[in-house]
């Protein structure tokens, strides 16, 4: 089908399986799926290894999914975060495998999962204990290590438009991981704020070509995790005594 | 739709129709009309120069809400490649792989050649139809060179990445020449990565078991494509007549 | 200096040196920086290594520089054309080395130069003539063969635009391989045909951020070498008996 | 621009004026105003979250043709990050490598996280300026993890990648200890990627002859920098004094 246009969140997310390799984009909190990491939830599908620049934040999104006791492993750069209390409580009593990633060996992970490439030497983490248990070598007098390519199930993106055929652009730094993932995951679903006409996007402007989206649903009014954090803060604030 | 015999629409003899010293085989535009049936509705396509260029004239394109939508990828940066442009209309920014002039249809993209071959490589195009010189047993291609100065272009990118790799060629050469054989004696463009093979008397399916035919032109038996094949083949399951509407 | 433009492409290419790699950025006819080509054999530069998808068509532009003397090697994917009759010609006679890369690979080792990679696995050439010599290895029950990053002295790039500080953007299929180039190189030399101000271009849109680019020329109306070819071939048709 | 002793700009007496115990040491923003000093302009800066953040501060941003103007590159895809936004007009889509809101300048660019890090990877970022939990003597940074959650975000990359890594950390832990070590013990970020270390006692270069002291604050002398020291320090060639406007 090349019209790829789903009507619900629900819908979109279907056929998602236990145990899938699921990437979410977003750094911090810009660009996160969230409506389709909730709908992910309802349809209750387990034993996920996670993928996202961070463990989630607060009890929303990511965060909720971990708290579901949905994810066996999550696969992050930076699992840290001054609301990041959900990941923090499952690592610390042991009911989460994490691995932690370079954030740039993450995204080149991820684009060399969708370029087909089948490992690339880098020289980040030489001489540290990420390193560690790896491939080294050297190349013209340096020292490079051996990643390999990350290659997923799922990918749920948020993006900012698309046309019918998936042709997607995004809104300034929340397009972070989302293009490296559209092409990592063998089934692509996107969330998008407008679905706009075909040919509407200059396609000069395309960021992340059709090629790469299997399913859109549109959300024109996405929950911003980054004011729901906020305001529970202030509502703890102001609860505090 | 009913095979090149129609006297009504062909009321002159077809050269095809005449007492065949060679087999009735398909025409060029007939083998790419063959090869367009068997792209689904909604595939990322590349064609490679040549022969396999027709095939996008058998398939729909451009019409919005078609969900028979073919989105053509052309390896120097585009998706959603349209038909050439009328003469005098050309941009030499726009141009396909074969370097010709091009257009592109609404649902477009452009992109740099390593995004490009990023979808190729990745696994991305759902299928490429490409010419060979040669295909073996084994679903080996050589389609590159044959000796002279080497130029490869994407055609290993092209045969290692897609999902499906199509061949579209004359069953033999001009000579008689097997161009299916057990083993490639042109080097290869990539070991083992032929789908299936359309040529002008049969549609072949390169399986595990090996070569299997799955449709032939009527008025050649099983045994007759097997002496002008250069590889074993089988009957497939299901084998069919192969025909083609008489002007495509 | 954040401001890059120059005067002149003659001064725009001062400093290249006999011996330098050049990345030349083009595909066919289409978008090959031929004023810079130019000035560069008026430099007289020489013993180049020359980067390009082709190996130049007539009399103008790389096939000018071939016709010069100046090119060493040449690093292509597809050097025949109908009308590469200067490359044939150096190539026939022993005067000028030939590297073939699949375009893929081309593309991506220009890439991993831009990217800081050691090397990467493709399965491109696997069981061909172009694999021999080349580390293999199976990662995952598929076989890949291990190509090494291009890095450069000199990329010359056309593009359509650039701000003074260098964020570009190119025009339909002429982006192809410049993207990648200017990545690539030590010194990224750009000629434009338009010099855009500052914040002219939307954030969203540049395709080639500012970061890989030194130095920029306004050719407002670029040689076409398409047009000068084809002007040739009615001519030489027409001259013809 | 004259150092901290300007009596006429600092009429109640500045705690760094008072006969010291401690050395008189550049505070924060000294030291940052310090580190945009070694900044040229057109520099490509990418700066670590914490302290590293107030050199910008100190550095011309978004005055056109201005040829002092650093372009700062925020790893999650930003190049021309400007100051935070004013209250009230934050933008959650727009935010730096730390989370914060930003902004950004004309002559800015988005990109992808893969193509950020092939900016840092590829050695197109002039310099970075990160924190530290130690410096060694051969240039290692321990800057991601003391234990706990390990997390390294960009760290590493930017350790490896940057042409220049400029470190920013007070000379010692506030119980005394020394940051700059013989050899680092806590985990590393990168093995010999730093180049320089601004200190709120010292700038020193780590050269292939081992750490240069290149400026020292007025009050200190040499030996009493290198008992703060954990690695061997030697004096620079044209050892200088460090000083910073008193409110830089």
């Amino acid at each position: 089908m090349i019209d790829k246009r789903i009507p619900t969140p629900a819908e979109a997310v279907a056929g998602v399986k236990d145990g899938d390799m699921v990437l979410i984009s977003g750094f911090g909190e810009a660009g996160n799926p969230t409506e389709l990491i909730h709908a992910l939830i309802d349809l209750g599908t387990k034993d996920l290894t996670v993928v996202n620049n961070n463990a989630g934040n607060g009890h929303i999104g990511l965060a909720a999914l971990l708290e579901a006791g949905r994810v066996a492993k999550i696969i992050c750069s930076f699992p840290r975060s001054s609301r990041s209390e959900v990941f923090q409580e499952l690592y610390r009593t042991g009911k989460i495998e994490l691995e932690v990633v370079p954030q740039g060996t993450l995204a080149e992970r991820l684009r060399a999962g969708g370029a087909g490439i089948g490992g690339f030497y880098t020289p980040t983490t030489v001489g540290t204990p990420l390193a560690e248990g790896k491939e080294q070598r050297t190349i013209d007098g340096r020292e490079y290590v051996l990643e390999h390519p990350i290659r997923a199930d799922v990918a749920l993106i948020k993006a900012e438009s698309a046309d019918p055929w998936g042709n997607l652009t995004y809104r300034m730094a929340a397009r972070n991981f989302a293009p490296a993932m559209c092409m990592a995951a063998k089934t692509t679903i996107v969330q998008v704020r407008e679905i706009v006409d075909l040919g509407a996007t200059d396609a000069e402007h395309v960021v992340t070509p059709s090629i790469f989206v299997d399913r859109i649903v549109e959300i024109p009014e996405p929950i911003s995790e980054a004011a729901i954090l906020r305001q529970a803060e202030r509502g703890e604030k102001a609860a505090a005594p | 739709m009913t095979g090149p015999s129609n006297p009504i629409e062909n009321p002159t003899p077809h050269p095809a129709l005449k007492p065949p010293s060679k087999p009735r085989g398909l025409t060029r535009d007939q083998m790419a009309w063959r090869v367009a049936k068997d792209i689904p509705g909604g595939s990322y396509v590349n064609l490679g120069i040549g022969m396999p260029e027709l095939v996008a004239l058998h398939l729909p394109q451009g019409k919005e809400g078609d969900n028979r939508q073919i989105v053509f990828h052309s390896e120097n940066g585009i998706l959603g490649m349209g038909p050439p442009p009328p003469q005098g209309e050309e941009d030499f920014d726009l141009i396909s792989a074969g370097k010709k002039p091009a257009t592109v249809i609404p649902g477009s993209a452009f992109f740099d050649s390593a995004d490009s071959f990023a979808m190729i490589r990745g696994g991305h195009i759902d299928i490429t139809v490409l010419g060979a010189f040669q295909v073996s047993e084994s679903g080996d291609l050589a389609n590159w060179t044959t000796g002279g100065v080497p130029a490869v272009g994407g055609a290993m990118d092209l045969a290692q990445g897609a999902r499906q790799v199509f061949v579209i060629t004359n069953h033999t050469t001009k000579k008689g020449e097997p161009k299916i054989v057990k083993e490639c004696t042109y080097p290869l463009t990539g070991a083992g990565v032929v789908t299936v093979v359309f040529t002008d008397l049969a549609v072949i399916d390169v399986t595990a078991k090996g070569l299997e035919v799955r449709e032939l032109v009527e008025d050649l038996s099983f045994e007759e494509l097997q002496q002008r094949t250069g590889a074993r083949l089988s009957p497939g399951p299901d084998i069919r007549p192969l025909t083609a509407p008489l002007d495509p």
